[in-house]
């Protein structure tokens, strides 16, 4: 792997572990379902580095956009926030 | 424009998508061609109904110089709206004062509307926040203006005036 | 010509801390939104460069459909804060 | 092409992408349909029986790749033998509930539709000669489990089905990471070749990819800690889906546990086998005792079904040949007898919300024929003569004593008595207390009856001439122990070479 | 405290997985199935993509499963979700959430074919480029999406979506079960077709034509699930 | 030709870069949602398109697929926060100004309409 | 360099999982165990694709781009177990949201400590 690539892959994966735990730690359900949205981001860029892009494609049509649309519709349905009575 | 028959919108639908296709393909081999036939034909009995307007007509020379007149005079606006950003940005002190303005549009078609909107986000210090019937509202990031006549002056005239050569 | 790439890449980077930043700085969830399409943009933008790194032409595809998938994951949380869907 | 393992498969997903264009027809169609399918299966289980032999398994190729480069059908005594079960067991079930929602169209279509593909992935399950295939078909089959659970709307079966799916995901993770394990060490997914090039990993690879399995598949098979949504599941599913959870789901997991044990891993130095005998143990024992305490009649049946999943496992953990066949027959036993207690216990709190044992006073004089095959069932399940329950019972205290180990023998002996206490408890209600003249009962229909008739004849017939069925278990059992043939069936080339 | 203890647990679990993984290392070559796939799909296959001629020929019989689970799916959330007495009638009312702006409406109406060109041209490629069958119809379910959340009288008719649904479900099976009769191995989702040229439009034989099929089931069962879930509010009580 | 082209590109990725990194950085320093909103849009906008211009001239034939992002950039983004506005107002969130907000009425009535 | 590359790819895909699971575990509500769900398969994901990556390897695509070279390629078995696994788990978790709905109609409630009649 040359630099740019490693570079890139180093800050994807920061950002995804970073998303992670913003994704588990958050109250707000609509934020931590933004952040399981960034995961994927990081998630499909990480895989087109390692040169994998029909899972990037697929990760971004599930993970980015159905993924969080079926998460906000469920949201709506219900509560916002975690420890809403 | 009223009365563009179903058969043009249909056409035109199909030559758009058909060019779309192409640009995705990159490339004339004759049964990439033939597919992208058939699946443009495909779509475009499924949406010409509410894709297009006007129909044939756009291709009109008449339309055709006003349409890359705007082209340019749009990415020039892009062009000196991101150098406003900058200089924005880049400024310590932030000089800006922000607000939300109003004016009215002549234009009447929905999608003249979107291309008046989006030119009108792409260009110095303002976007559109909503459109209420023909109303604009304009977040401004350095108000000059308040009253609708000249901030229509300011922000829209050089967009439309063209537009509605266009569209009506 | 490899340093080229480097620092375009690095300041593209920099770009995505920026963003990122204002991503877990918040503070309403519009803002946090307005840093994920601004990280999605990044993204598009970077997949077609690094598809250029590599020299495949094939890769352009996966931003091709990112970019609508991203647009179209965004609008859903828009409309969703505007009480939509 | 008329009998071929594949169209396990391929049909009833054929059939299940058929029903919703076919009830635009003629809305009958949609419960004959998928009833034709399944005859049709189990008609073709007993013909692929007679071909198959101990040296000859039918190995199927999917898209005409061979062994290791495509997935495998591998149609064995062993495999066979349970997919044959299962699909006959699939085809009493539908008969069972062919009356099912008369009057809801739209919810019978998706019943049968669910059914359909949770009998396939069952079936898939024990078929398949790939471990990543495997998870597909085990996911097919908890999808439509979860969504059987959560049939009813009046009951909590949600609340159920999510437990069920919560546990179900991190099955799944498990066992993803185990073939992940694998396929790091080995390059490959064919279960065969696997078994071939499992000296290759490393030990401790090894145990935590056979743990990861042993925990994901074992919440599958009901095993001790793993097994919280099954009560659940079993008593708010409808009564003939608590039947084929038992009959059908639980065969394909304890299948699934048992070929990786058997054939992937080489546990026989490895000491795996003490695990699943201990594991069984355990859950066998609490779950007899947690059954003992229950008051509703379902999770009494569920807690009683893991006992028996417990005694399976005790079976095939002593690791012999005589330790496989008692297995082998139990599960049979289990499969046939439980799925009697199910359909029968289902006509007998059909009308009781609560479902309490409390409430079947003097239901023998109500429900006369349901009572008796529920007594049937009770009688066989608990290991009495001359049912069928005893043969198999035997043969496992045999298995035990052979490999000298009283204590699992003390032991089943004890939790048999267990079983006695509260099945005939639930006996004594139905026919030796006061019918409580107030309840409304609900007649079993021709068809039930029919399905409940079916199952008794054969435990009986069983039970009296256990010949009918040992030939097929002794076969059976004989190919789980041959890993090498196994191999060397399947991947013929590769495993010449290796030889050399 | 029972966070600490969950905490130390998924540790050691997670040093133990590590410890494991680190043996096999990274961007160490395997050599085991995939150098056979990576010589034969251009070869005896002739499809360009390998991951392709994976996902649809070596192991077709995993994309049938996968293909099922999203009809499982739809089905189950369609038993679970809706009305006891769902008559199809009741179902899907005008929805009463507010209006999106004019901007996304046009919006919607200009890019829902050009969103439909890309998924099926994602597809139709599918042995060609990245993506195929399972991404056009994500693609092509995302484009009706569109529709949904910018106009709130746009309804999705079940009718159709069901008909494409079996059909194509009904394709994929019928493909395969046509495998064993014309196939020279008479096997299930065998090839029977001519398989062209690589890297032309009509190479791959059935390969291309499942992953259309693929497309089309997906697109309509992703569509019917976002479909399910966007009505779900105006369908009133479950239980 | 080639190496014109090629400059060209390296002009407009560099100018890409830029414009991408100062849309970021808008975001990151402006004081109130809608005018992160503008830095963001116009300059990502600007600077997606002219990166992926660049990487288009540099790869002749590319250049058709490169075009059609960058139209569907130039449409997509100005709506998606267009959109994102329209929301961030029907919350309740007020801009930071000290002239005018003629928007605010019309948003009030739409709220009381739907209260009714 | 490859082995600081193996523990940070590796132990990124492990991390993630483990803060997927560690989210099941301990929080009460309905849907941040199903977004735990989703973190844990991306770590998965991603730990298979890093699996299959094979040094200075490209796409698995024979496009005229590589035609006649000799190149190396990536695994390409992995990237067709990651896009089943993706799509499965997208099924699941639509059907995860669905009970979670589903529950809430009936208890008004998305804690899992409220909803009891079921001994959990």
């Amino acid at each position: 792997m040359d630099t740019i690539t490693l570079l890139l892959l180093f800050f994807s994966l920061i950002v995804m572990i970073g998303a992670a735990v913003y994704a588990a730690i958050m109250k707000d359900l609509i934020f931590a379902t933004i952040g399981t949205s960034l995961i994927s981001l990081a998630l499909s860029v990480i895989f087109y580095l390692l040169h994998a892009p029909d899972v990037a494609l697929t990760e971004a049509a599930i993970g980015v956009a159905l993924s969080t649309i079926v998460f906000i519709i469920a949201i709506r349905n219900t509560k916002r926030y975690e420890d809403e009575k | 424009m009223e009365n563009v028959s179903n058969i043009s919108k249909l056409f035109y639908t199909w030559i758009i998508l058909f060019i779309v296709w192409l640009a995705f393909t990159s490339t004339l081999a004759i049964e990439e061609v033939i597919t992208g036939l058939i699946v443009s034909l495909i779509v475009a009995l499924l949406s010409f109904r509410f894709f297009t307007g006007t129909g044939l007509g756009i291709f009109a020379p008449k339309k055709i110089f006003y349409l890359t007149q705007y082209f340019f005079v749009f990415i020039g606006a892009l062009i000196k709206a991101n150098f406003h950003v900058a200089k924005i940005v880049l400024s310590p002190s932030l000089p800006i004062n922000p607000g939300i303005v109003e004016f009215e549009t002549k234009l009447k078609s929905d999608f003249a509307k979107m291309v008046l909107a989006n030119s009108i986000t792409l260009t110095p210090g303002t976007f559109t926040v909503d459109i209420v019937e023909n109303r604009f509202y304009i977040h401004w990031l350095e108000v000059e203006a308040t009253d609708e006549e000249s901030v229509y002056k300011e922000i829209a005239e050089g967009f439309e005036k063209i537009l509605l050569k266009i569209y009506e | 010509m490899n340093v080229f790439f480097i620092i375009i890449m690095g300041i593209i980077m920099l770009a995505g801390v920026f963003a990122v930043i204002r991503f877990v700085k918040g503070p309403t969830t519009a803002d946090r939104v307005v840093a994920l399409d601004n990280l999605s943009t990044i993204v598009v933008a970077t997949l077609i460069f690094m598809g250029f790194v590599f020299q495949r032409f094939i890769y352009i595809d996966v931003s091709l459909i990112y970019a609508v998938l991203g647009f179209i994951g965004v609008l859903t949380i828009a409309r969703y804060l505007e009480g939509g869907i | 092409m008329v009998a071929n393992p594949i169209l396990y498969i391929a049909l009833p997903l054929f059939t299940a992408f058929l029903v919703p264009l076919l009830a635009k027809l003629w809305k009958p169609l949609v419960r004959i349909i998928p009833g034709l399918v399944l005859a049709y299966l189990a008609v073709m289980s007993v013909v692929l029986m007679q071909q198959v032999g101990p040296d000859k398994p039918i190995i199927t190729m999917i898209a005409g790749w061979k062994a290791p480069w495509g997935i495998n059908l591998v149609f064995t005594s062993f495999s066979g033998f349970i997919a044959s079960l299962i699909s006959i067991l699939a085809f009493f079930i539908w008969l069972y509930s062919f009356k099912f929602k008369k009057v809801e169209f739209d919810d019978a279509q998706k019943y049968f539709i669910l059914f359909m593909l949770l009998t396939a992935g069952s079936i898939g399950v024990v078929l398949t000669g790939d471990i990543f295939n495997m998870f597909v078909f085990v996911e097919i089959t908890s999808l439509s489990a979860y969504a059987l659970t959560a049939f009813y709307k009046g009951r909590d079966g949600a609340e159920a089905a999510f437990k069920f799916l919560l546990i179900g995901s991190f099955s799944s993770i498990m066992l993803l990471l185990g073939i992940t394990i694998l396929y790091a060490y080995t390059g490959t997914l064919n279960m065969a070749q696997l078994a071939m090039l499992m000296p290759q990993v490393p030990m401790h690879a090894k145990i935590v990819s056979f743990l990861l399995f042993f925990v994901a598949l074992g919440i599958e098979a009901e095993m001790f800690p793993l097994n919280g949504w099954a009560p659940d599941a079993y008593s708010q599913a409808p009564g003939p889906i608590a039947a084929s959870f038992a009959g059908i789901l639980a065969k394909a997991g304890i299948y699934a546990l048992i070929r990786v044990s058997y054939t992937i891993f080489d546990l026989g130095n490895d000491g795996g086998f003490e695990l699943l005998l201990v594991m069984g143990l355990i859950t066998m024992v609490v779950s007899e005792l947690v059954a003992m305490r229950q008051e509703n009649l379902r999770r009494m049946l569920a807690y009683s079904s893991m006992g028996q999943m417990g005694l399976i496992m005790i079976a095939f953990g002593l690791g012999t040949k005589e330790g496989i066949y008692a297995g082998l027959f139990i599960m049979f036993n289990h499969a046939v007898i439980k799925s009697l207690l199910f359909l029968a216990s289902a006509y007998l709190v059909y009308y009781t919300s609560r479902k309490k044992i409390s409430d079947l006073d003097g239901f023998g004089k109500l429900l006369p024929l349901t009572s008796l095959l529920f007594g049937l069932g009770a009688f066989a399940i608990v290991g009495l003569p001359p049912f069928s329950g005893f043969w198999s019972k035997l043969s496992l205290l045999i298995a035990t004593a052979d490999n000298h180990m009283e204590f699992v023998l003390a032991t089943i002996l004890a939790v048999s008595v267990i079983e006695i206490i509260y099945y005939f408890r639930v006996l004594g209600r139905l026919y030796f207390r006061k019918a409580n003249t107030e309840i409304k009962v609900r007649k079993p229909t021709w068809n039930s009856v029919v399905t409940m008739i079916s199952l008794a004849i054969v435990i009986i017939a069983v039970g009296l001439h256990p010949d009918l069925i040992t030939g097929l278990l002794h076969n059976a059992a004989n190919t789980l122990a041959d890993k090498a043939g196994y191999i060397q069936k399947i991947i013929p080339d590769l495993f010449s070479q290796t030889l050399n | 405290m029972r966070k600490l203890v969950i905490i130390s647990l998924l540790l050691v679990l997670g040093y133990y997985l590590l410890d494991t993984f680190a043996g096999a290392e990274f961007g160490k070559d395997r050599k085991v199935l995939s150098n056979y796939y990576l010589e034969k799909s251009p070869s005896e296959l002739q499809v360009a993509n390998a991951v392709t001629a994976i996902v649809v020929n070596f192991r077709g019989f995993d994309t049938l499963g996968e293909v099922t689970v999203l009809f499982l799916a739809a089905t189950g959330m369609g038993t679970i979700l809706l009305r006891r007495r769902s008559k199809h009638t009741g179902l899907n009312p005008q929805r009463t959430s507010p209006e999106a702006s004019k901007i996304v409406q046009a919006a919607g109406k200009l890019l829902f074919p050009a969103i439909m060109i890309l998924g099926a041209y994602v597809f139709i490629h599918g042995h060609l480029t990245p993506g195929g069958g399972f991404q056009g119809g994500a693609i092509i379910a995302t484009g009706f999406l569109l529709l949904l959340i910018s106009y709130r009288q746009f309804k999705v008719e079940h009718k159709y979506v069901t008909w494409i649904e079996s059909l194509a479900g009904l394709t994929f099976v019928s493909i395969g079960l046509l495998g064993i009769v014309l196939g020279p191995h008479n096997s299930f989702l065998e090839n029977f077709l001519n398989v062209g040229t690589l890297n032309e439009l009509t190479s791959g034989g059935v390969i291309a034509l499942v992953y259309i099929a693929v497309g089309f089931k997906v697109a309509a069962e992703l569509t019917g699930i976002l479909d399910t879930l966007v009505n779900i509010r105006e369908t009133g009580d479950i239980d | 030709m080639e190496t014109v082209l090629l400059y060209l590109g390296y002009f407009f990725v560099s100018l890409g870069a830029a414009f991408l990194f100062l849309g970021a950085f808008g975001i990151f320093r402006m004081p109130d949602f809608y005018t992160r909103l503008q830095a963001g849009t116009k300059s990502s906008t600007l600077g997606a398109m002219s990166l992926i211009l660049g990487v288009g001239l540099m790869q002749p034939e590319w250049f058709f697929k490169t075009l059609i992002i960058i139209i569907f950039i130039a449409i997509s983004n100005p709506i998606s926060s267009h959109a994102l506005a329209r929301g961030a107002y029907k919350t309740h969130q007020k801009p930071l100004t000290d002239t005018i907000d003629a928007y605010e009425e019309v948003a009030e009535e739409n709220d009381n309409k739907k209260e009714e | 360099m490859n082995q600081i590359l193996t523990y940070s790819v590796y132990g990124a895909a492990i991390l993630t999982m483990l803060i997927g699971i560690f989210a099941i575990l301990t929080k009460k509500n309905l849907i941040k165990i199903v977004i735990g769900m989703s973190i844990m398969d991306s770590g998965f994901n991603l730990l298979l694709i890093a699996l299959g990556y094979i040094k200075g390897g490209t796409a698995p695509i024979f496009s005229p781009a590589v035609e006649g070279k000799d190149v190396i390629m990536v695994d390409p078995v992995p990237q067709a177990l990651v896009l089943t696994a993706i799509v499965i788990g997208f099924g699941v978790t639509a059907v995860a949201l669905s009970l979670v709905i589903r529950l809430y109609r009936k208890h008004n409630t998305i804690k899992i400590d409220e909803i009891k009649t079921l001994r959990w």
